[in-house]
């Protein structure tokens, strides 16, 4: 929105002036370049990254878990960083795959967040819109060769219904009672899904809370760029809480006999 | 008024004789022929109080509320012309966006009350428009605590422990000045805001008129919220049997 | 007073600072015929007097289709309307691809609000010569509005525009308190009744020039309306059946004579009783 | 376009009740040209077990002759006739052999396998172009037209048809499935295996 | 000068990633290493043991690829049983060293392998040896090697020291080896060490869940709050403790 | 022709001719691989392997039930996963050489020599026998499971799992193992273990295999559960006879009939 006067009596039209400040004639504005008019643009790699987000449906709402720990390569250099983000009173995200994309995304959200309590009109962004929100904005980024380099679990509960659905770095979307990504639709989606599948409205919360638990451990265990520390978020009717970090109990007992890789018995 | 119909307060860029731009004088005009507003600044928040004038019994009481919302812990009121302050409201909202798109924290009052005040003195300078007929309240509590702010149609601001515009300003002014503001919680702050607005307000013009309120403070946690609905209605009758007492 | 020097640009405030310029749109709205909105607990509907140029032209449009749930009558500069509804249009549409939710209606509403605002301050531009009454359903239920070219923006009860809509408004502020649990068909005839105060001497409501916009459930008289109730515009022929429920306009004065708040049983022609509970059916 | 299609052909093998069939295309083409109509891929090895050999056609001929002559030494040093399972495993080492360097034939074999009691029990089997071995209890396909082959086959199979029958349903498999494939078709011979008789009869089928 | 490319394995080989450790001291010497081996990043065994016996008292730790290290070891042990056999007496670590050498410098364009090779014998008391990829042979009084000792180089030159007793030593592994296994994603499970003396050799075990802590992060920042009631709000700094 | 006497081992014939073809743009084809979950698992008196029987061409199933626990001795087998013919042969020629081995040592096997060849071979063909085992067995000194990776590692392990599936498997082995099981409680692990890697991975499917190897005896549970039994299909699809048409037939006979006429009567043979 270019309102200072100088630009007055100015062109006019819709793309980018949404008030409508100028009249009719056209006149390039120097300010603002479409993507494609300067070709393509290089894709990204991922640099400091999170592994995997694990999401469940049970009886009262819906229950993500992620680790805290942002990976630099094979480096665990951030041992303390939140990968759930509350958006707004009835919807969580997680996150995982690169974490300066997450960090934009998250002012992205907190801005919409902020626009909705600003209308104050009693309607309010609940997850599914929320997820549909994400789902134009990563598809809009791949489509300019540019991606955010996440996949990302966006879950909550709006007006009795509860929601979990995924979306990532090619805009791909896809909604189930059990949701993993990275090494966690590997490793973790078995585990949850026998656990779960069938079961969705009679796990209680700390049902649901024990499968997590057990799938971390397993992950954390199994996969080389995951720590024993994680938060579990919940969304049910009282809205959204994040726990603080949790230690994963581990069990290495069998491993003290183990001698060599073969032959070897001292 | 020397200088009616003598051409010079035609536009916002032609100084009268006597140096004075009418246009602008004229913008002010608009604002006291508006219903009153006032703010309280408060020991532990802000309070927003305006007499909603009713033109049409038609009209659907809760929805058409004059005091929006700017950033979670900024609310702002305008008397005046209603479509002005609508558009002032989305410019500050811009500024707070801006503000926290380049710092990535809230802004403080003063900084989008100053930007707001730049873009209002900016409609005063030319004859290609005219200036916003409306005067804002802005209150919020931000790093510095409680803080409240008139921006006038001429683009100036100040700050204030006591705010009031719009046709009964002059009344709410001198009774601000009786309370001892700083003392006063944000609860307490509630009922005089409601008292002076039914005080303000002159039941013999044929408009009936609707208490708003809202406050940001503790109460609520630093957010800008409407003052819930039994709070409203109690300080409105006890407003009511404070003036029957009073006559 | 000084009316002739400070009523010429938009941009100049009068001596008791109003805007002519934009007092003059208003008037251009009073061009346009009549149009009325209502509003009840599960319905909001419009109707609009449409106006033909002769025996041999179409009637002119009234009313507009924006989104599934939202839908405007128009008073005054037709091709105004359009660039505004078509503006309404994308932006419901984009709230749908965006968030994949119905555009809440006071947001749509206050978006050609600020737009018809900034006509109001700038040279070169004029204020838009066209009201609306905007009615739609979102998740805070029915809603009616009303948008004046002065980019002021109400919810209303019920609300008239366009030419003689004073005298409609008289109605409806007589009759607004029971509208709110009135059946669709009630509603329908109050707003008839409305919209036939606003008539002029010899003119009376036909199925040519009257059509009615319904946001809500089905009415009786209506087949195959989406399960959402989503809003639609009755013109031409099904219109009859609601003309016919109207009381005549004496018993009708003399039914306002009386208390307003009961609905006397009419006698004469129309069997209908407003008000009634278990309304039988008109023939 | 992979090696393996360069000539085309396709070969299918299916189990009846008591009885065996094993069928394929005639058609030798290079890439998209059709060389030839009757180009024979399914040989002989003993009374009772035929091979069909689909894929490069110069690795047709000489795995043919490759395994003539090593199932001749088999029979020399055996002094009996080889079983269809040895047979097998005879062509499956045959490829694996060839591991780093392989011959591009996906071969099928089937024949009819004698019992310790002295009757005879269907044996189909197909290994991939580097031998690994593959028995099955229904039907083997093998080719250019493999993918089709597998979901007619998979349709129209079932347990326990007799010779006549298992005659038709690989024929109209055969059939149906090289219509859908460009570089098979120009042709068809079955070959049904019973204990005691082996009839071959070529198919009138589309030669587009 | 063309920096060595650690990442010299071939697609799906087994990786040891690894943190691996020796030091020499008065009697004898302590070796150390981690559990995890890897394939990509998903951890192929979480509780591997890369103290290779050699001999009744040399020892090596293994890093680099699975596969070459194993085959390596194989060879190296065969070699010294031939040589025990022959010789009737146990072979040095400087001996042990050798062959180690021959074997990754002589092949080492095909081998990605850095082994520590330590033990005590009755020539030289304790001793260590360095063997990184190139196949060049270091003797040292304290090794460390595979990718997490690139973690705590600064950890160890600040805090070893001569003449140390058999605790302190073992302290010093068990501590530096935690460091690394905490920071490095390819190494991690639990510590197995060996104590080598001349008349014993003494296994050692710390499971995954008894680490060493250090300092481990603070609980996490509030980054953002979570939003309980709907209208719960405070600052949403992205500062790391 | 080359000579009759061909060498043991890989014959690099054709390696010329094909690189040719191929740098004539056509590529080589895919063998068939076994996607593959195969998993083993320590209890208290032995040990219990268990596999899925799917066999892979690229995305097509080449084989719905196929058997990827393989012989090596009576008291040890080895599952396979990875490129089938591979694993078939490597497995086969090591069986044969501990058959040789225990011959020639009048002992019973032992699984770490199984392990020791195996691991041998795969190093020195630098991992392009892509070849991923999982080898099991009890002798002399008690029960032992290894895995062997293509390129030549082994691991000694209380529970393993391998191929495409093992990130399932593991993860219902890590949540699910503990020491000392006994062979029910082995047996109902490692059949859920394979079942998630048939159910959640696409590169496994059909049915579980499942082989119990103790001290005294060794059970081979071929198609121990079947959780994909095809359904009898809705109708048949039998062709009435006659539908298809044939230009040519030929019928041999394989049973040669005689009629014996005999031509002298009572003369009896010449015998000396």
């Amino acid at each position: 929105m270019d309102h200072f006067p100088t630009s007055w009596g100015r062109p006019r039209t819709e793309a980018y002036d949404a008030y409508n400040t100028f009249p009719l004639h056209q006149r390039p504005n120097p300010g603002h370049k479409d993507a494609f008019a300067e070709g393509v643009q290089r894709t990204q790699q991922p640099i400091v990254t999170g592994t995997s987000v694990l999401g469940i449906l049970y009886k009262d709402g819906i229950m993500l878990v992620a680790d805290t720990l942002a990976s630099y390569g094979s480096l665990a250099r951030f041992k303390s960083i939140q990968r759930l983000h509350p958006v707004g009173s009835s919807t969580v995200i997680g996150a995982s795959g690169d974490m300066s994309d997450f960090q934009y995304l998250q002012t992205l959200l907190e801005e919409l967040i902020i626009e909705e309590f600003a209308e104050a009109d009693k309607h309010e962004l609940g997850p599914a819109e929320i997820h549909e929100y994400l789902s134009r904005i990563m598809y809009g980024r791949r489509s300019k060769m540019n991606p955010l380099w996440n996949s990302l679990l966006v879950a909550g509960k709006k007006d009795g219904k509860r929601f979990l659905a995924y979306v990532d770095l090619l805009g791909t979307t896809y909604s189930a009672s059990t949701i993993a990504t990275g090494y966690g639709a590997y490793i973790a989606l078995p585990l949850l899904r026998t656990a779960v599948e069938g079961k969705e409205d009679t796990l209680t919360e700390e049902e649901a809370r024990k499968i997590l638990e057990d799938a971390m451990r397993v992950l954390f265990y199994r996969d080389a760029r995951s720590l024993d520390k994680y938060q579990i978020a919940i969304v049910n009717d009282e809205g959204v809480t994040i726990s603080e970090p949790k230690k994963i109990e581990t069990e290495w007992g069998f491993a003290e006999g183990i001698r060599g890789y073969g032959a070897q018995i001292q | 008024m020397t200088s009616i119909g003598t051409g010079y307060d035609l536009s916002a860029s032609t100084y009268s004789p006597d140096g004075r731009i009418f246009q602008v004088e004229y913008a002010n005009k608009t604002v006291e022929n508006s219903g009153t507003v006032i703010g309280l600044r408060v020991k532990d928040g802000i309070i927003l109080a305006v007499e909603k004038l009713v033109h049409s019994k038609l009209l659907v009481p809760e929805s058409n509320r004059r005091i929006l919302t700017v950033d979670r812990h900024i609310g702002m009121a305008t008397s005046g012309l209603l479509a002005d302050g609508r558009h002032l409201a989305n410019r500050a909202r811009d500024e707070a966006y801006n503000y926290r798109e380049m710092y990535r924290e809230s802004p403080p009052l003063k900084e989008v009350v100053q930007r707001l005040g730049l873009y209002v003195q900016a409609y005063t300078l030319y004859s290609s428009v005219r200036p916003f007929g409306v005067s804002t309240i802005f209150g919020a509590v931000d790093k510095t605590g409680p803080a409240l702010f008139i921006v006038e149609p001429s683009g100036i601001s100040y700050g204030y422990h006591g705010a009031a515009i719009g046709k009964g300003r002059q009344i709410a002014k001198t009774e601000l000045e009786k309370l001892k503001l700083a003392e006063l919680s944000m609860r307490e702050a509630v009922f005089e805001a409601a008292r002076i607005i039914h005080l303000v307000h002159d039941d013999s013009k044929e408009k009936e008129f609707q208490l708003e309120l809202s406050w940001i403070g503790e109460e609520t946690k630093g957010l800008h919220l409407p003052v819930p609905k039994d709070l409203c209605e109690e300080a409105d009758r006890k407003a009511r049997e404070a003036l029957e007492t009073f006559e | 007073m000084y009316r002739n020097t400070y009523d010429s640009d938009n941009t100049v405030f009068s001596p008791q600072g109003r805007l002519h310029q934009v007092e003059y749109a208003l008037e251009a709205v009073k061009q346009g015929s009549a149009a009325v909105g209502l509003r009840s607990k599960t319905h909001a509907i419009l109707l609009a007097l449409k106006r033909s140029t002769g025996e041999l032209a179409s009637y002119q449009q009234k009313m507009y289709r924006i989104d599934d749930h939202v839908g405007i009558a128009i008073a005054g500069l037709t091709s105004d309307a359009r660039v505004l509804s078509n503006f309404m249009r994308q932006q419901a549409m984009s709230s749908r691809m965006v968030f994949n939710r119905p555009i809440p209606v006071n947001r749509l509403v206050s978006s050609i609000a600020d737009k018809a605002q900034v006509n109001t301050q700038e040279y070169g531009r004029r204020p838009y010569g066209v009201g609306f009454l905007v009615i739609g359903q979102d998740k805070t239920g029915p809603h009616l509005y009303e948008f004046a070219p002065s980019g002021n923006s109400y919810e209303y009860y019920a609300m008239s525009i366009g030419a003689r809509s004073q005298s409609a408004k008289t109605y409806l502020e007589k009759h607004f308190e029971s509208f709110a649990d009135c059946t669709l068909e009630d509603l329908i005839r109050h707003g008839l009744h409305a919209l036939r105060e606003s008539l002029q001497q010899d003119k009376e409501l036909t199925i040519n020039n009257t059509s009615i916009g319904i946001a809500g459930p089905a009415s009786v008289h209506e087949k195959d309306v989406p399960a959402g109730g989503s809003f639609r515009i009755l013109e031409g022929e099904p219109v009859e059946v609601f003309l016919k429920s109207m009381v005549p306009k004496e018993t009708a004065e003399a039914q306002a004579a009386e208390a307003p708040a009961a609905e006397a049983p009419p006698d004469g022609a129309a069997p209908a009783q407003a008000g009634d509970q278990d309304v039988s059916m008109a023939e | 376009m992979s090696i393996m299609e360069y000539n085309g052909g396709s070969v299918i093998a299916m189990v009846g009740k008591n009885c065996v069939a094993i069928a394929s295309d005639l058609r030798l083409g290079v890439q998209s040209l059709g060389i030839a109509s009757n180009f024979q891929k399914i040989f002989p090895v003993t009374d009772r077990i035929f091979v069909g050999l689909p894929g490069l056609a110069t690795d047709v001929t000489t795995l043919h002759e490759q395994f003539r002559y090593r199932v001749n030494m088999y029979t020399i040093k055996e002094e009996r006739e080889i079983e269809p399972e040895t047979f097998a495993a005879l062509v499956s080492s045959t490829l694996y052999e060839r591991r780093f360097g392989p011959y591009f034939i996906e071969p099928v074999i089937a024949g009819m396998q004698r019992t310790p009691s002295g009757s005879y029990k269907p044996f189909i089997a197909a290994t991939d172009l580097i031998g690994c071995l593959n028995f099955a209890k229904d039907f083997v396909v093998a080719g250019t037209a493999s993918d089709k082959l597998f979901g007619v086959a998979e349709g129209l199979w079932e347990e326990d048809l007799g010779p006549e029958d298992l005659f038709e349903t690989i024929s109209q498999t055969m059939l149906n499935a090289v219509d859908r494939d460009t570089n098979s078709g120009w042709g068809v011979v079955v070959h049904l295996l019973t204990k005691d008789k082996v009839i071959t009869r070529t198919l009138k089928g589309r030669m587009d | 000068m063309q920096t060595v490319d650690m990442q010299q394995l071939k697609s799906g080989e087994v990786n040891l990633g690894t943190s691996i450790m020796a030091v020499q001291f008065r009697d004898g010497v302590v070796v150390g290493a981690d559990s995890r081996t890897t394939t990509g990043s998903y951890i192929a065994n979480r509780v591997t043991d890369k103290l290779t016996h050699i001999h009744d008292r040399i020892y090596c730790c293994r890093s680099g690829s699975a596969a070459d290290t194993q085959a390596i070891a194989d060879i190296v042990h065969y070699h010294l049983q031939m040589l025990t056999q022959q010789s009737g007496e146990r072979p040095t670590v400087h001996i042990a060293g050798n062959v180690f050498q021959k074997l990754c410098y002589e092949n080492k364009d095909a081998l990605s392998a850095g082994i520590i090779v330590a033990g005590w014998d009755k020539d030289a008391g304790p001793s260590v040896y360095n063997i990184p990829l190139g196949g060049g042979l270091f003797r040292q009084p304290w090794a460390i090697g595979g990718s997490g000792s690139t973690y705590v180089y600064g950890y160890c030159d600040a805090t070893y020291q001569e003449g140390w007793g058999r605790d302190e030593t073992v302290n010093f592994v068990k501590n530096t080896l935690s460091l690394a296994m905490s920071r490095d994603g390819s190494s991690g499970g639990v510590i197995r060490m060996c104590v080598i003396t001349e008349d014993k050799v003494e296994r050692l075990f710390v499971p995954g869940n008894e680490l060493p802590k250090f300092w481990e992060g603070e609980e996490v920042l509030k980054l953002i709050a979570p939003v309980k009631k709907r209208h719960e709000f405070t600052d949403d700094m992205a500062v790391e403790v | 022709m080359n000579s009759v006497y061909s060498g043991p081992g890989f014959d690099f014939a054709n390696t010329a001719r094909n690189s040719f073809l191929e740098s004539r743009g056509l590529p080589l084809p895919k063998a068939t691989s076994t996607g593959t979950t195969i998993v083993g698992c320590l209890f208290k008196d032995g040990i219990v392997l268990g596999a899925d029987t799917r066999a892979t061409t690229g995305p097509i199933v080449a084989d719905k039930n196929c058997e990827k626990i393989h012989f090596i001795a009576d008291n040890i087998r080895c599952c396979g996963a990875g490129t089938a013919a591979d694993t078939e042969f490597s497995t086969a020629l090591i069986a044969s050489n501990i058959e040789m081995h225990a011959l020639s040592t009048g002992r019973k096997p032992r699984v770490v020599t199984a392990m020791t060849m195996l691991k041998q071979m795969l190093f020195r063909y630098q991992g392009n026998i892509g070849a991923a085992l999982v080898l099991g067995g009890v002798d002399a000194d008690g029960p032992h499971l290894f895995t062997i990776h293509p390129h030549g590692s082994t691991d000694k392990l209380p529970y393993v799992t391998m191929g495409s599936g093992s990130l399932a498997a593991m993860a219902v082995f890590e949540s699910g193992w503990k020491q000392n099981m006994t062979r029910e409680e082995a047996l109902d692990l490692v059949t859920a273990a394979v079942s998630a890697g048939i159910f959640n991975d696409l590169g496994s499917g059909s049915n579980v295999d499942a082989c119990v190897i103790t001290a005294s005896h060794t059970e081979m549970l071929r198609n121990f559960v079947k959780p994909n039994e095809r359904v009898q299909k809705e109708r048949s699809y039998k062709f009435a006879r006659g539908t298809t048409a044939w230009k040519k037939e030929d019928i041999r006979d394989l049973i040669i009939t005689e009629d014996i006429t005999v031509i002298r009567e009572g003369e009896a043979m010449d015998i000396s």
